[in-house]
């Protein structure tokens, strides 16, 4: 493994996590939102949420492209705000990680929250926990399981999309040219050895990350807060 | 009153049912809260409690809205400082024991306003269970922690629904005096929903009937027990009575009633002076139409038949009795329950005298708190 | 050529970069016989690999010499079925191209903060690009500046979006895309970006492959390489 | 009678507590299971159903052994053909509460073994919920459907985890009935587990109490209750009487006990020269010295003191009276809570003659049945 | 819209649902076992499980080439057992695709299947159900919130893919050339025209699906069975 894959394995794990956090950070409260409300455009934005799965990671990117060039009004404001262009860009990597995605970690956190149902969070209400603190306290440690079902799958999915990222990336080494990118050029120039070996350590590593969460999992201590 | 009470005015639909009333609670006292299963007693608890938002209408703790579905006024459960002890226990399965109390401690407000962890822990012995899964716990402990849990809200307004139907009967005796003491202690009060006739009859100062969603009778404990009014079958009456004298070798109280004197055993509580209240139940009450006598029976009220209904299709006739007192007083009512076949042997009519025998007064308290 | 008593269909494997033309000769050529093409496309190195583990394309249009060559040296090509069809050239093209006399110029010139090329790893074009660069003494400078696509079309995809500026692109891309034409990159300052056409082993009893893989050597379908941009080999 | 038994031999344990009882319960009568909570009663009927698969030792009905973990046996719950009614209701929040009954009916066997989808509707008043989602049923229509479900589980055992705790009492006392009606008519065979002393002396053939996981008495309901056993606080007596005449005027079933006559207000099934069981509380009998006149009190069994224990500290004494009756026959005992005060004024001693007042004999029912 | 897209979106939806099918076929026991055994396997299973996802898809796509190909010895298997080749074929595509989806079928149903606990499925024993009997009447209807995740996004996620689709099946027209391939062949060779046409053909259709899908969730009505 040579340097320029180690540089593009960092940056792989460094964009499925900041896209993992991030993702929670957007994804929860709009889960949490569609797990609770009655309002009418429910099933549309859940229709939604799941759409950016449908069209194939390279004609999204071509989109994003189209969305955050510097020529649109989105990609132009970004420009004159920080000087630098969204695409091609960490910046611009991690918006299209995040919206492709958006469906893996919505989707298991909405079914998790559902699950929780009204009869706890009533409960935490009458202990007098104010909404967002129920929430905290009482709704999101009884989903862990689905949290961590979003977690994993966002992260994993991160780990191997390429299609979205290298069109939006630019595949830059060192800056946007992330693991997936390096084993297809492998696999591409017949380099399959190379291939197989990155490959391996990123199956491996990989496995290594989820076998350790999936054991925590279990062993999770009884929580006295 | 009013600005002293929790004005609960509220309509809730559910299909064929609808909870319908307009009550003052008292901010006091403990409210017994009694009916037929299926009769709303939770659904009132859970439109007090902010968690009912279908509820309409008006819903005041003194000068403070809760609810005004008039102009909008909602204000949610985790604002109203209303600890609400739930039908089904609904302990945190993600916490333990110790994890759920320390939930509701954490969020209270400081101590002097109610219980300690510790003394909640001591009185409901939950300290065994305080490392334990709430899942693991069998139904009656669930239930304790679920109060404790509750308690320690240290709320101005507590409902429970149905707190001790879990638990065995000496517990059950045991966590209703610790409730009392709460009560008496903090001035705490209390809506409390049982179908157990000694639990109301122990705790409450006031009891709200419901049958169907709408109200039967609500009235203080002794009005509503008293006046002929029947909690489902249990049939009693309540009288007034003063501590008179307190007999320490035989662990006796004698209450002064109606001028008469009775004894009870003596609870450590009682003072002379005392006032306190006899719930009588009509089937504990015997009749006779000569004073007995070498009889282990010692509480013989003298008195007046005042009216004799029988029970169609029943061995049993209920008396009236108008017990005899000072004259310038109203004289109070004793209801005895024997079998028709002993008030014709006896030949009972109204305005006949009798002697009241009473062989268990089971319930007393002090009718004055605070 | 000479009509067949059957017609037969053919499978034709097709670079990416090479699709629209391709599309356009099997429609020059179906009009012509009785036999019927399809077509499938991908990249190079893809349609390689799966050629080697039994893809059951006739003709292979590559968009480089080096995958034929290890195709015929496994020995999965017919007999003398290995040709180069078509010559690439490189253009520089961009939205607003800066009023330059040659690509060199425009370079020098140009404000681009991105320029796409194709990944020179994996992409003919790509690797001209790069040569093209180094030898006009540009690299160095603008490496900073470079985006790279998986491969040429991608690399005008990102021009054509607006995201990169300016591209060291393929002319065929250009011509089909319509608009101004660019600055063309001389052909001296990379290797020749020859694309060779081959002609499967199991596809020797095939007439339609037969006929179409005769086809691309005809005067009509070397008009049509023309006129797409490409120069003949 | 091992062939005809359900024994159970097991050890379970979680943590500090465990469950350690061998014990045979027959497989026709009512067992009543009794103790203070987390004594072990659920676990004690999850070991039997076979949900608890940490319960080692040997379960056998009958032949059939549905456990015996020397020789690796178990039986999963869903073949041992045992009902369970949970404490909790656990109805099944995706079916409506008709598909909940019928999802026990459709895997039951034919209706000739028990009661048929119409009958346990019409019994448990459950037409009007039908149609309802299980989730917003209130606490007691939860129970009712719970219960309902278990009887149409029709199977050769029924275990009742409290399965009144959450019903008024005018209703619970209408479904005790009706359990006490399928158990009459179809002989089927159940462990009932309650905290109330009522249901439990109204139902059960013999009683089983536990306590801290281990077995405290155990034993027909008479011996057990009657032997001056004390289920609890509870103190109460169980005598043998048989019917030996009725009066319809009055409503009246007359009893024999011991040579002697009673009368208790007439329950429809009795017929003359059935056998019953009276079951009286301490604190329901009065003593005399002499024969008490003119008293609406009319059920007077006279006896000899045989015992008198006075609580210390308390207002109370139990007094052990040998009832007179035939001298061949071994004299029937019954027990009676007075004030010591009472004890003393009378100046009751051991050998002394003394007439006892029955107030109420609350609860009675057919010995034999079937 | 051209007659080969129509027969690409065609065989998109056919490969999508039948993928889907086989993947609850499949991932449904999977799921069930991991939610209740206590054996040590399981977090090494779990782990694997996820795993498909961290390799790109292209790459994916030419380890599967390898492992299907008639010279390995399962290709080599199937040929002489079908006479026909496992690449570059439907049943190949479908390999492919209910491989790679396998993530997003187990993990939600497994969240699931956790959430649903053992008190129903207690209850559901007490009343005569057997294992697979109370599996399908209780289990299965609890977590129909998680199978619908489950469905979604391996359904969604089967029609957008194509790296591995495209490696694996060939982009054979009418054979196995999806939907996915074909916009993004639209991008790649310049037709953008074509592409904006079909991504939103692509879209329109995914999103009416999908609506409909979780307006009925909604309105589920209550089970008498
Ligand atoms: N969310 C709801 N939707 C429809 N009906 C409801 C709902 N909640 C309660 N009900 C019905 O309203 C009536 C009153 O219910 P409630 O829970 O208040 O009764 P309760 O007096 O507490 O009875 P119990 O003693 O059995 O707990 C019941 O018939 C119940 O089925
Ligand atoms: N799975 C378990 N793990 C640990 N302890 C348990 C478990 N199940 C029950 N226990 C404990 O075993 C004891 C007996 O429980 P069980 O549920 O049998 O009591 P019970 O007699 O039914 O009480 P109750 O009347 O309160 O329902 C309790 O102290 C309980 O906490
Ligand atoms: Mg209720
Ligand atoms: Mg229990």
């Amino acid at each position: 493994m040579n340097s320029a894959d180690l540089s593009a394995l960092g940056l792989t794990f460094r964009l499925a996590a900041t896209t993992t956090v991030v993702l929670f950070l957007l994804g929860t409260p709009l889960a949490w939102w569609l797990s609770t409300t009655r309002s009418r455009l429910r099933p549309v934005i859940e229709a939604l949420t799941a759409l950016p799965l449908v069209l194939p990671p390279t004609v999204l990117g071509f989109y994003l492209l189209l969305l955050l060039s510097p020529r649109s009004p989105l990609g132009g404001f970004w420009l004159e705000l920080t000087d630098a262009s969204l695409t091609f860009s960490f910046s611009g990597l991690l918006i299209a990680s995040v919206l492709y995605s958006l469906p893996f970690m919505v989707q298991p956190l909405q079914a998790a929250f559902e699950a929780v149902g009204r009869a706890p969070m009533e409960a935490a209400a009458t202990l007098r926990a104010a909404p967002l603190d129920a929430f905290f306290s009482v709704a999101l440690p009884l989903s862990l399981r689905g949290v961590l079902t979003a977690g994993v799958l966002t992260f994993a999915h991160t780990v191997g999309e390429f299609g979205v990222v290298l069109m939006v990336g630019g595949n830059i080494p060192g800056r946007t040219r992330v693991i997936s990118i390096a084993v297809y050029e492998h696999v591409e120039t017949l380099r399959y050895a190379d291939a197989h070996r990155l490959s391996a350590v990123l199956l491996v590593f990989s496995f290594s990350v989820l076998f350790a969460v999936y054991t925590l999992n279990r062993k999770l201590p009884l929580n006295v807060r | 009153m009013c600005a002293d009470s929790l004005h609960v005015d509220v309509e809730l639909r559910f299909g064929s049912f609808s909870l319908r009333l307009d009550e003052h609670f008292p901010t006091e006292g403990i409210t017994g809260i009694w009916g037929p299963s299926g009769s709303g007693k939770s659904s009132l608890l859970r439109s007090i409690s902010g968690l009912e938002r279908r509820a309409r209408g008006r819903i005041a703790w003194g000068d403070e809205l809760w609810l005004d579905s008039a102009s909008r006024i909602f204000v949610p459960a985790h604002r109203r400082d209303v600890a609400y002890m739930f039908q089904d226990a609904r302990l945190f399965p993600h916490l333990s024991v110790e994890g759920n109390l320390r939930f509701a401690e954490r969020r209270a407000p400081s101590k002097g306003r109610s219980i300690s962890f510790e003394d909640a822990v001591e009185a409901l012995e939950l300290g065994p269970l305080l490392s334990r899964r709430t899942t693991d716990l069998s139904g009656g402990e669930q239930q304790r922690v679920s109060l404790g849990r509750t308690l320690l809200t240290r709320p101005r307004l507590l409902l429970l629904d149905e707190p001790l139907a879990a638990l065995d009967s000496s517990r059950r005796f045991e966590i209703l005096r610790f409730i009392e003491a709460l009560h008496a202690g903090f001035g705490l009060p209390m809506l409390y929903v049982s179908h157990s006739f000694e639990e109301i009859a122990l705790l409450a100062d006031e009891v709200l009937e419901l049958e169907a969603g709408a109200v039967r009778s609500h009235g203080t404990a002794a009005v509503s027990f008293a006046g002929g009014a029947r909690l489902q079958d249990a049939s009693l009456s309540v009288l007034a009575a003063e501590v008179s004298r307190v007999d320490a070798r035989w662990h006796l109280a004698w209450l002064e009633v109606a001028g008469q004197e009775i004894s009870v055993p003596h609870p450590a509580s009682f003072q002379e002076g005392d006032g306190v209240r006899l719930l009588v139940r009509a089937r504990d009450v015997s009749l006779a139409t000569s004073r007995p006598v070498e009889v282990s029976i010692r509480n013989v009220l003298t008195g007046r038949v005042r009216s004799v209904e029988e029970e169609q299709d029943s061995a049993f006739a209920e008396v009236t009795v108008a017990l005899d007192g000072p004259s310038d007083a109203p004289r109070p009512l004793l209801r005895a329950r024997i079998t028709r076949a002993s008030l014709h042997e006896l030949e009972l009519e109204e305005g006949h005298e009798v002697y009241c025998l009473l062989k268990t007064v089971s319930v007393d308290r002090a009718l004055a708190h605070g | 050529g000479p009509s067949p008593a059957v017609a037969e269909q053919a499978l034709v494997a097709v670079a990416a970069n090479f699709t629209t033309v391709a599309e356009q000769l099997v429609e020059d050529f179906e009009s012509s016989v009785q036999h019927s093409v399809a077509l499938t496309t991908g990249s190079t190195g893809k349609l390689y690999a799966q050629l080697r583990h039994g893809a059951p394309y006739d003709v292979f249009l590559a968009a480089d010499q080096e995958r034929p060559r290890l195709l015929v040296e496994s020995g999965l090509v017919a007999d003398g079925g290995l040709f180069t069809y078509a010559r690439g050239r490189l253009v520089l093209w961009g939205a607003d191209l800066p009023a330059a006399p040659d690509w060199d110029s425009a370079l020098e010139i140009g404000e681009a903060r991105r320029i796409a090329l194709a990944n020179p790893e994996l992409a003919p074009y790509g690797a001209a690009a790069r040569s093209a660069l180094e030898a006009g003494g540009h690299w160095r400078r603008l490496q900073a500046k470079l985006v790279f696509g998986e491969n040429v079309g991608q690399a005008f995809s990102m021009v054509a979006s607006g995201s990169a500026q300016l591209g060291l692109l393929a002319r065929s891309s250009v011509v089909a895309f319509g608009g101004p034409s660019g600055h063309l990159v001389p052909e001296s300052l990379h290797q020749p970006i020859r694309q060779d056409a081959v002609l499967l082993r199991r596809a020797q009893g095939n007439a339609a492959a037969r006929a179409f893989f005769e086809y691309l050597k005809s005067p009509a379908a070397q008009r049509r390489l023309l006129e797409s941009g490409y120069e003949l080999p």
